[in-house]
């Protein structure tokens, strides 16, 4: 593999040090890791060249969107492929089969984790951000629904996610929390079902993560879930060990957890890491 | 009338072997990946539990219901397509292809669209009858159907013109009717072509997931198939591969024994 | 079906690729007619129109009250559906149904037409053993031969009783046993049952034994019709000699003869021909008919005395049985018999120039 | 051999029409609740965008090349399947029919189990000659093919029953080989069915999706083919359903089109 | 194929519904062998079984120094595949290519034997000529008549040019005019080609013009072989004079004669007759064989003074032309050709018992 730069090294440091503590930490040395990575990419004597592939789950779509147009923006000479957005478990099992990729964002910890088991992550997965649920409502809140209790309502369709899958994980735990008990209508496979059957008017509400409904635009509104805190899902990040440009995965993995990549994902709704 | 059996054996060129058998390889090569990396350990128990019992059963009555409801519909659309003729035909063809080329997600909107709560005719639904069909067993069975049910209608349209429509003017002259000749001739006529789209129907709906899963949702014992179950074991926390693989192992072996209760048809004219 | 006695009428103009088919049939009730002619003249063209398997360009069919067919400027068209027009078709081919046994293919028709399975099952049984096929009922039509498919298909168009039948070339494939006797079945159901019919056929014995008028189609036309006896004794076609076994020379009469007189023709080559009129002869066109075995044949021209006498040449022969029939080339080519003893003293082959003569006695000359 | 055109128009039972009727409604009901709630305004720009024309040139070759490869293994394995019969080959065809009902992503799973980079396969190909296929062109097309394979041999080995073998018997007497009574007798006979299998065979590839997703990956230019790309824009954060639909309105009518310019094939014993 | 001119040998059995198919054949090269015999008597079986389409229950096929199909116990069994053997078959339906024009119907044979398109088009196109057909040269099977089609698998079967041609009832559908034609045109290409043929037909005429040997087949069995002028003007069995159009009637002969002598046969019911030897008869089994218009009817026992005299019952009549053919029911039934006129004296009618008899000058016993 490729020589490595003060960058990645310093996203090392960052990884390292995120994995030992909690959020304080993390808006600590993050911060310090975008401004380390953008500086020795503007002082570096040979700028970053070489494509760059990145997997991403794919509710970070917009935000990584934006984020490659940022990177080549920076580095022009990385020829950044667009990202490959799919479910978390259908990138891993990918990346556990040998796809080339330099850098997996994923959406839970849980399959991160089977990829750093696979021997794929070259140091430890970064977090880099958090999604908590919402109730999304028809626009307007037709039911007049204010939080998890009204959900118990008859005569009101609520569909959640099974909960097998990490939103329905969360929806479970938050319910709990809140010591409400529902019967949803149905079980969806994923975030993407429940919100069409909220848009779609066959469900009166559904519990989806934040970010989901601001990205859904005015086609739903979001009531925010005080019990959220419960079940904060997490977004690891890493470099992979078989990328193929060690030194723009660095780079990339810096500009995400950076100020930047902290910006981004702050407008579209995520919660810090 | 009086053509015997064919050259009895042998009626394959021999050099059509090879890519016959590669065919069966790469058919079975991977389903044989998929037996050997089975954790078969745990496979007794990821197949024997309650949900996916009522997965499996639910899926079985839900195939068998959407082949039942595409051959309703199915056959005659065949047999309009087959033995009539005309650019409004042949724009109808290609228009009833249309629905396999949607990927299935898009089916499943589709549907919602027009039978959800606010689709096009669900309103109508809701509003005159107090009828809802998302979310429940049928709307399982009329996703599969609408998916499934090209396969029955091209499969059979083939064959139907195969088959020709000599015998049904000779039992026209002998004084049966439309509906006569159709169940006594045009049926039996094209019986290979009718089981081979059948089959395809069936094994189509059976196997269905992005439509139903859309459309129908995924509650336990009402709207979760197989594929569903199936889906939702891989995308679980952790991708619990291992539980989706016993599963499909277990929806393939039912399948593998409806299919082969299916005997072969042999050719009537052959 | 029903079991009235109806009478045929109809009147059909179809396109064929080379020709037109037109055709005017009148057949009374109860009455069979039957349709001869060349390959490809278009006997079964037309019986696929009455059959309504074809919608003709042009033309009429009644059959008895009911107008199954209509299609002429300035009237509604009408085309009564084949299943509804009571008219049953024994084609070409037999055309049995694969799928069903032999007796299922006889029954098919009664109980298409709502017999009850057993009635339509017996039935079934009766029409196979008079046409010896009793033994078969329950084999599939694969496992027939020829001749027995043929049979089958025959009683299969006989148990659906329609008001008209049409059958084409319904004894083919029959053995030289069988023929006679199927033929005699048929014969009887007709007259019993007072079937009106048309019967497209190959075989003089058909046209003779089964049919009360014969209609000569060539090349979509008719050439030559009348009733069976008549037609077959004093064809006026080329191919109706042909069928009957007669030779026939056509030409015109220029002084009219009363029945039984010598009469004299002159064919469009010059040559002429005399003999017996048959019934009064008006000047004007005509044919002379005689045997092939009428005609001798001889290498010199100053033998015998013969009033009918012309130069010929051997176009082909075959023996049959005992004799020797040969063919002459050209216009209005006769056919003669000879014995075999003759072919090898008189040396004939193919291509020999020989001289034809006929006694004036056994030509009949008739007006049709 | 004399057997005219059937009773002309009107084969078609009547009350068969109303099913008939029914069929094409539920068909192209949902696809037009689909084209009525598109979002018309922005759909231009949803489908001339580059990654949407980039899917679509890769859909139609990847496609093609599975419907080609189809037909290379499909067609003689349907032979084989209507022309040998016995307990193995019924248990073949049953087989056979497997891949179509697997769920999509566990086709993905079968084919990454033997052609992966740790696969039964994958791994020989690997070590000896440093061939990788997933996450290629060549692995879309081999997705492709593996879930199109059943359809197209399941409807043409009913076609090749419906036709039987007489044909082929002449044919022989006449001096004809195997292999020349294949190309110019067997295949021409069965012209609509191998049409129908085709179409269907194609239709299925084209909208394929699980398979390709898992084994293919989702790479744009190589392997985002449309239904991935559609899968991409509707699960994309807040689930962009309005481009999802577009790209389907896309995918549909560059399919109808190529549908439209197959002809149908009057069957020629008609 | 080539054009080697080689004979057949076979001894085959095959299991049938309802008999055992045993035939043993010799064709000598370049002759042709005609089968004949009742519907369903095994004549298509036996061909199938020689162009290799069905395996026989036993048997040895040898086409010259080929050895085509064996199986017999003790030796490795031997199929040479259908496209191997060199033998064409014209089955009984023409079974012409759909999808393919007349005249690439016909080519289809050299085509798959190797022949470039040209020639074999050009030779396509003269086989279709020599047949009557050029004109159609262009047309699909569905578009041609029942004969046309029938004519074109004709030429189809022959261009192909196989050592051993197999031609089951080749002239069926063809009509009254074209039938003689085509036997002649077949007549001279087995002649000139010299290749060895087997003929399934139920038509006299076409066993009379091409087959040196007549074989007759009864339900399985051969019951009649010879050279076909014996076999027809002598049959043994009762098909081969039905086949024939002459009455036989069979017994045993006491006591031998020469040729030309009066011989008197009993048969097994216990009736006599008398005829004329043809050839030697020795005492045993022999058969009397006489035309049906040398058959006399009666009604009363003591007119006339003809040896051979016998009380009989109509059974079925028929008109042929200008004579009316009776048969008799019974054991030994026979036909008798009357005339019209006949008929309304004696008030023939079907159960109408009769008295029969045949001068002896007019009967001719033979041994075979
Ligand atoms: N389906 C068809 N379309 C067009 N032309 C046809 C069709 N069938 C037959 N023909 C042609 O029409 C003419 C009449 O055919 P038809 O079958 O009526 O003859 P046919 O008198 O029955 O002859 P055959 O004695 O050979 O059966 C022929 O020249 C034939 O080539
Ligand atoms: N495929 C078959 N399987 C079994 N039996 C058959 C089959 N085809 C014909 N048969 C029977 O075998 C016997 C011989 O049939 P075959 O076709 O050889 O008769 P054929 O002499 O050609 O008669 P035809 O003159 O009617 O054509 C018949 O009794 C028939 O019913
Ligand atoms: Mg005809
Ligand atoms: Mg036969």
């Amino acid at each position: 593999s490729a020589g490595s730069p003060d960058g990645a090294t310093s996203a090392r440091a960052a990884t390292s040090t995120d994995t030992t503590g909690t959020g304080g930490g993390r808006t600590v040395t993050a911060p310090a890791t975008g401004t380390s990575a953008s500086g020795t990419g503007a002082s570096a004597p040979q700028p970053l060249s070489g494509t760059l592939t990145v997997f991403a789950a794919a509710s970070l779509q917009k935000t990584f969107d934006q984020l490659r147009a940022e990177f080549r923006r920076q580095h022009p000479g990385v020829d950044v492929v667009p990202v490959s957005y799919d479910g978390s478990s259908t990138l891993a099992t990918q990346l556990v089969n040998g796809a080339p990729a330099d850098v997996f964002a994923s959406a839970d910890d849980a399959t991160m984790a089977e990829v750093v088991d696979a021997g794929l992550v070259r140091d430890h997965p970064t977090e880099f951000a958090t999604n908590t649920l919402e109730i999304a409502v028809a626009p307007g809140n037709p039911d007049r629904i204010t939080g998890l209790p009204d959900l118990a309502r008859s005569g009101l369709d609520v569909v959640v996610c099974a909960p097998e899958v990490p939103c329905g994980a969360a929806a479970h735990t938050v319910l709990a929390a809140a010591g409400v008990r529902i019967t949803p209508r149905s079980e969806e496979q994923n975030v993407t079902a429940v919100l069409t059957k909220v848009r779609s008017g066959d469900a009166d509400a559904g519990l989806v993560y934040r970010t989901d409904v601001l990205a859904a635009g005015g086609a739903v509104a979001g009531v925010d879930v005080p019990q959220a805190s419960a079940a904060v899902n997490r977004y690891p990040i890493a470099a992979l060990s078989g990328a193929r440009n060690p030194a723009a995965a660095a780079t990339f993995v810096a500009l995400v957890t950076g100020p930047v990549g902290r910006k981004v994902l702050a407008d579209a709704g995520f919660g810090a890491p | 009338m009086t053509t015997r059996s064919p050259a009895a054996p042998g009626a394959v060129p021999r050099p059509l072997w090879v890519p016959a058998v590669l065919a069966v390889l790469f058919l079975l090569a991977p389903l044989a990946a998929l037996v050997v990396r089975a954790d078969w350990p745990r496979l007794p128990g990821a197949v024997t539990s309650g949900p996916a019992l009522r997965a499996l059963w639910l899926s079985l009555r839900c195939g068998l219901a959407a082949t039942a409801l595409c051959l309703l519909l199915g056959v005659p659309l065949a047999l309009v397509l087959a033995r009539r003729d005309g650019p409004a035909l042949r724009a109808l063809r290609a228009l009833v292809t249309l629905p396999l080329v949607l990927p299935p997600m898009v089916g499943g909107i589709a549907l919602l669209y027009l039978l959800g709560r606010n689709g096009l005719l669900g309103r109508v639904l809701l509003d005159a009858w107090g009828v809802r069909i998302p979310f429940t067993t049928a709307a399982v069975v009329l996703a599969e159907a609408f998916v499934a049910l090209p396969f029955l209608v091209i499969a059979l349209e083939g064959a139907l013109r195969t088959a020709g429509t000599g015998y049904e003017g000779v039992a026209a002259t002998l004084g049966a009717g439309r509906w006569t000749v159709f169940r006594r001739v045009t049926l039996p006529l094209v019986g290979p072509g009718l089981l081979s789209g059948t089959v395809l129907c069936f094994a189509r709906a059976l196997g269905e997931f992005g439509a139903t899963a859309l459309f129908a949702g995924n509650y336990d014992g009402t709207t979760r198939t197989m594929p569903l179950l199936i889906y939702t074991a891989f995308n679980g926390g952790g991708a619990d591969q291992d539980a989706a693989v016993a599963l499909s192992l277990l929806l393939m072996a039912v399948a593998a024994v409806v299919l082969l209760l299916v005997r072969p048809w042999r050719g009537v004219t052959g | 079906m029903s079991a009235g006695t109806v009478p045929l009428a109809a009147r059909i103009r179809v396109d064929r690729p080379a020709f037109e088919v037109a055709v005017e049939l009148d057949v009374p009730a109860g009455t069979v007619a039957a349709v001869v002619g060349p390959n490809g003249a278009g006997k079964s063209t037309v019986l696929q129109v009455l059959a309504g398997l074809e919608r003709p360009a042009s033309g009429e069919i009644r059959l008895g009250e009911r107008l199954l067919t209509r299609r002429s400027p300035g009237a509604p068209e009408v085309h009564v559906p084949v299943e509804g027009r009571r008219v049953g078709l024994l084609g070409q081919r037999p055309m049995l149904f694969p799928h069903l046994s032999a007796a299922d293919n006889v029954a098919f028709g009664p109980r298409a037409q709502g017999v009850d399975r057993r009635t339509a099952a017996r039935d079934a049984r009766d029409w196979l053993d008079r046409l010896g096929l009793a033994d078969l009922a329950g084999r599939r039509p694969q496992r027939l031969s020829g001749g027995q498919a043929q049979r089958v298909a025959l009683a299969r168009a006989l148990a659906a009783r329609p008001d008209l039948l049409l059958l084409d070339e319904p004894l083919a494939a029959l053995d030289a046993r069988t023929a006679p006797e199927v033929r005699q079945v048929l014969r009887g159901h007709l007259r019993s049952a007072g079937t009106t019919a048309v019967l497209v056929t190959h075989d003089v014995l058909d046209a003779a034994v089964l049919a009360d008028q014969v209609l000569v189609l060539d090349r979509g036309a008719v050439v030559d019709s009348g009733p069976a006896a008549e037609v077959l004794a004093m064809p006026r076609s080329a191919f109706g000699a042909a069928l009957a076994g007669v030779d026939l020379i056509r030409g015109t009469v220029d002084a009219p003869a009363r029945d039984g007189e010598l009469v004299r023709l002159t064919t469009t080559t010059g040559r002429t021909v005399t003999g017996i009129a048959v019934g009064a002869v008006a000047a004007g066109e005509a044919g002379a008919v005689f045997p092939p075995s009428a005609v001798a044949v001889h290498v010199r021209t100053d033998e015998g005395s013969a009033r009918n006498r012309w130069p010929a040449v051997v176009a082909a022969m075959e023996s049959v049985g005992a004799a020797v029939r040969l063919w002459t080339a050209g216009p209005n080519a006769v056919a003669a018999d000879v014995t075999p003893a003759a072919v090898a003293e008189l040396d004939l082959a193919p291509g020999r120039p020989v001289e034809l003569s006929v006694k004036a006695t056994e030509v009949r000359v008739h007006q049709r």
